[in-house]
């Protein structure tokens, strides 16, 4: 199993979410985090002086799928979540070892349905 | 100090003004409790740089123009430009037993918040500095001039019979229609229909209606300019009003699907509004009617403008507007010199002109506002610009128009 | 008008009463951050609901089965239903010098937030409906006549020599006593005692108890009914009370701990409650010792309750129904008529019959609210249910019963 | 009761103690919206806690000192305390129209909001026991004494002919400068100038604010002690300077980078603590000149303490200080015996003596609170320790001081 | 090394940790999210009209433990989280390779201690 | 690749993102979490009775890196986040098998630029 994680603009979080939708995949874990990578920050004002808030809201969302499920997972991200802008996020992949519904105590790619 | 100055009149005015001034800073809340985080301080900071934008403009000149010396029935004249002649003592024209300067602090709050209302309409796109300009503009230009028709001495609405108590077509009306206008020119939010859009901060929200309905105690209440039987009547009828409104809509909203927080809050702030013109002119059983009938007709509004998928983001034609209609026109049914011997019979008290002079009033303000709010709007746009680039409206209000965040995560 | 209307006495009757429908929310506020996040707008709109429910009750009937013309020295009659003949006169048997409208209007909200005192103990599992019902009986059968037996004129504790200046038995005890008997009904949270159950904002909570300190002064001020020295020495009494019980409070949870913020304002709610009865018939010396009197029992009634583990929430019988048995008993201890000649003198100025008609009124209160709420409460849980499912409960109840969310992640 | 007493006068000074008491907690989220999270509840229960003690120490025996039969011209006497002979009737000498308690208890919010200003330099710091030993000390020894020079009967600065209307001087002078003297002794935040220390929450700023502006309106229309013509004036002073003010910061903030809401605010305040002073002595138009002179005035000092890198952390001296010296002097120069007889003529109307007086009086009080302020700061520091340990520091004073979150996740 | 990461229901927290002390497991880093699987959302009101938000308030535990103290963690979390209804959540262990204790540079095992 | 999961206290947040931009780490993705480990909670209270809330505010940082860079930035964090008390915080490691610009569907190292 994998998990495709994705950072992407807040705005974009609900056609994303329709997107998946469409391609059958309803689960996944939604984050508010902050984020910063090609586009910077912005600066704002303390009274007289100013500073730096060098983070921009984002969300971050979390699927675990199986390994076939991947590709139309990403497509359908990219697709929701691009604008063309700077600031369109990323989607990295990594290795789930084991899952388990805590209700029923399925394990493994059953435990995703 | 003129010798005629009630000191228990005089009170109530200054409290008036006061519960008046603070629906400014409340109605930002309001509405920066429905739009997204990032516009949360755009939506406070309009709603409350117009409390003193218009405080400036009203001393320098606002307040001639709209109750100083009359100029043929549509403007008044700059005579009491920077308040010269605007002292302690009273002016017997409007309130004979109040300082000139508590009746000219009390019109300034009511010319504050008739901007503030129209933050709603466009919240979470317009461009800062053109918000600025549009107010001094549509203060100077569309409020100043209707609240001499219909408040100021020699005004010609006034001079015809027409009642306004407390601001229903002065304030809410044209806030409302305006609003309309103004979106027309503005355009819709990126994403509108497609993108979530939901309130961010309900308790801002429900914080912003109960200051609201605080506040309208002075603004309904502190209208009759003295601390009497009329104020207390005023009262009664304005919380009769908000009251079967926002339960009214609350019953809407259940219908539907499930009794709304929002529905409810809206719902009052509809039959507050709905209920000002008449306040002082009617019983609180005809209050009720009024906060029903207002109740039915806006919810009914907001459904057909989001039928049309108008981006009149927060309602203000549907709440203020709607609502300022319907009780300019009911006021003209149940206005009762029982009440209000200073006010005038409605068609249930048989009299049928008062209905019309209602019906015309009304109609003239939409017509001005709506025209003259649109033009103003298409001189800024084509000027400098009414709306902010796309980037800047995804990124949020906060950051690119004041670069600042409502809440820090640490 | 009535010529003996005094504007002074009205302006601040009506501010008093504009002061006391902002407690209404206040208390929302106040309650809604100490529930978890998903019950916020639950606990905000059930607070501010009642006050358009009650408002609309009391023009209805409420008022007059409360002031009304006395039948039997038990109930008020129907004769001012719909508020035939209250009018901008005074009513010169309750307040000679102020409309009789404001004063129907001031009760009006002491009526409201009684009901929203109550919203404190069932928070987090009432069902919403229920709860409107409910709080519509409550009114009708326990409020109102209780009003009339001890303000109404004709009303049998009231011709017994009982006093109570501005609420502290009509309103504390009896929602602090009915909230424990419909929790009694409606059982305890799930999860009371296992689950954390931290406030989810505690600012919510200090706003909302500045507010309602704001509010009390016209909630102790305006029960002289005039704007004169005993309004003043009122309000300085009230202050005395809620300044010194926040402090003793607060000393306690620092004995325990550390000084808490909740337990400062917590304390500061007891003393306002506490002094509520005696506020217009005391020396500012003898609030200091009702405050401080208070705050020990009502400290001990926190502790006990929650050894006993009863999920009254919020502590309304802890905070307000002792705090306003304190009140009503020290008041016949403390009152004097050298500070209110229309009052009397109590334990301390030789009269200890006034201490036995105190102590009468408020066991007669305690009994008839628990068991008449306790009656009030079965009837609705069998017949539609008081308490959503546990599944609802679990999901919170904003979602449940009005299906929003206070606060967005966006 | 004194037949003296007017009821419009009384319900207004009664009215205008409420709007002052709401600024203490305002002043509260005014300031805890621009800490760190960690140190919410903190900044919020030092503000609000001092209402409470300091409401029982103006009883006991600071209105005495402050008030009280004058000795030596330096200090009352206490024959007033424990509010003995303070009663219902007026004092003639004080406030001729309405109950001495009112007046009494209108002198309790201005005592307890000074202290409560001064917490915007210590925040995230201080330990909570010094600082309410701290808030007794500087009451008793520098407020009280102040307040009785400047405008208790016999006071020496009063006898010299200084005049403060509403506290330019006794309370945004006191209060800024001794904020300046406790941080010498308290010192920096650990982490001042490296960590990030952005407002935690702007939305309970602008809250604050709004109803700072809304509580002005008794702090300094309240300070005429009468409703008339005078109020209305002052009113409208204020109004004016605090508008002026706010648009002008924000114009300096737009000038270095975009329009800040938080800039707004604080000129807002900056614009209202100058015109307190003032404000019934002076026309509308000299207010403006004040409020955007202050504006100046108070943006460089705050400009100046940045590049100092002090660390008064919320600019008490920058904002209050700064503005109450322009106030005190430009009282000096604008003040006119046509607005208030009962005042005295300016520099501009001939008068350069009272603008010596003006001058002197602010150096005066600037002098003594400095180092009266730095000794009480330095003893307590010595003794019981001013600040919390590092440890606690970082974990925050919410946690630490009082063991409670101002915001759960959950 | 494993990461444990369980996605359960916010009122659970306070159980799910007791559940974890018991067997001696202290440490962990818990986020606020939001989440859906089995368990649709909700439709929500806006004034006149209704949208839907999908998703529900979640907790997120992540522990980084032994491979061997796995089976006990999950046990224990599956214990005190488990409800029987829809919405339980979910548990995903995945390799961690590295681990460090920032205070004292210790590295691995020894860091989670 | 490599995700880099540093769990820091949050006032070093500012130090920490001014030491990574030293060494030319821009980007990273920022959550705040509560946690304990060594640390414990602290007791609370609610009027008169008390409670512990377990778990103090944290800040997460996680950033996707190419494996030669991993050592730098953990240098960088360690160095910035130290204080040298309990609950200065953990850095974990783990693979990522896969990233992906959403904007340009650059994979890879390349997406990480
Ligand atoms: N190397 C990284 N590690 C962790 N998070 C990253 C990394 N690069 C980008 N992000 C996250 O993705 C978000 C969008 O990245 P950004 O570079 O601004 O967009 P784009 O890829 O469209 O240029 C950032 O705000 C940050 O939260
Ligand atoms: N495939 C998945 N990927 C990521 N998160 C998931 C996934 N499936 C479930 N979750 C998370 O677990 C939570 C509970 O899952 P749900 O399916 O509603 O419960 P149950 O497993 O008891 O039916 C969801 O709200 C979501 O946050
Ligand atoms: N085994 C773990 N799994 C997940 N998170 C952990 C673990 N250990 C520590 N943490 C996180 O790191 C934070 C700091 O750890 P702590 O043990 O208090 O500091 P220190 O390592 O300096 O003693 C904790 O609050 C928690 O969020």
């Amino acid at each position: 199993m994998l998990k495709i994680e994705a950072i992407i603009r807040p705005d974009k979080l609900s056609d994303v979410k329709d997107a998946l939708e469409k391609i059958g995949q309803n689960s996944m874990t939604i984050t508010e985090v902050e984020g910063r990578g090609r586009q910077k920050g912005v600066q704002l004002e303390w009274r007289v002086g100013t500073y730096t808030v060098e983070f921009l809201p984002k969300t971050k969302i979390e699927i675990v799928c199986e390994d076939s499920e991947k590709q139309g997972i990403i497509d359908a991200i990219c697709a929701a979540a691009v604008t063309g802008e700077v600031g369109d996020g990323k989607i990295f992949v990594s290795k789930v070892t084991e899952a388990l519904r805590i209700r029923t105590k399925e394990e493994g790619t059953e435990s995703l349905k | 100090m003129n010798s005629a100055i009630n000191a228990g009149d005089t009170a109530w005015v200054l409290m008036s003004a006061a519960l008046v001034l603070l629906m400014t800073p409340a109605v930002g809340f309001f509405y920066a409790g429905m739009v997204r985080k990032k516009n949360a301080i755009s939506t406070l900071t309009m709603s409350f740089v117009v409390l003193a934008l218009i405080a400036v403009q009203w001393i320098l000149y606002g307040y001639s123009i709209s109750f100083g010396p009359d100029v043929g029935g549509v403007i008044g004249s700059l005579k009491w430009a920077g308040l010269a002649g605007v002292g302690q003592a009273a002016n017997t024209v409007y309130a004979p037993t109040i300082p000139h300067l508590a009746f000219m602090l009390f019109q300034m709050m009511f010319a504050a918040i008739a901007v503030a209302l129209i933050v709603g309409s466009v919240v979470e796109r317009i461009k800062f500095s053109a918000f600025l300009v549009f107010a001094l503009a549509w203060a100077t230009l569309v409020y100043d001039p209707l609240a001499h028709w219909i408040w100021g001495s020699g005004g010609w609405l006034k001079n015809l019979g027409y009642i306004d108590f407390a601001g229903g077509t002065v304030i809410h009306i044209s806030a409302g229609v305006s609003a309309l206008a103004l979106v027309f020119v503005l355009g819709k939010r990126k994403g509108y229909g497609a993108d979530n859009m939901e309130p961010h901060n309900i308790p801002h929200v429900i914080m912003g209606a109960a200051l609201l309905w605080f506040g309208w105690f002075g603004f309904n209440g502190g209208s009759a300019l003295a601390a009497g039987g009329l104020a207390a009547s005023a009262i009664v009828a304005t919380t009769a009003s908000g009251a079967v409104a926002g339960l009214v809509w609350m019953l809407f909203t259940w219908r539907s699907r499930k009794p709304s927080a929002l529905g409810f809050v809206t719902g009052a702030v509809v039959g507050l509004a709905a209920v000002t013109q008449g306040a002082g002119y009617i019983t609180p059983g005809a209050a009720l009617v009024i906060g029903i009938v207002a109740a039915f007709c806006s919810y009914g509004a907001v459904l057909l403008r989001m039928r049309l998928r108008i981006d009149e983001s927060l309602d203000v034609l549907g709440c203020h507007g709607i609502g300022g209609i319907v009780g300019a026109i009911l006021t003209g049914v149940f206005a009762s010199t029982a009440v209000n011997p200073a006010g005038a019979n409605g068609l249930l008290y048989g009299n049928p002109g008062q209905f019309m002079i209602q019906t015309l009033g009304a109609v003239v303000t939409i017509v001005f506002c709506f025209s003259a709010t649109w033009v103003i709007a298409k001189v800024i746009d084509v000027t400098m610009g009414l709306r902010i680039t796309d980037n800047e409206e995804v990124v949020g209000l906060d950051m690119s128009q004041h670069a600042e965040t409502a809440y820090s995560l640490r």
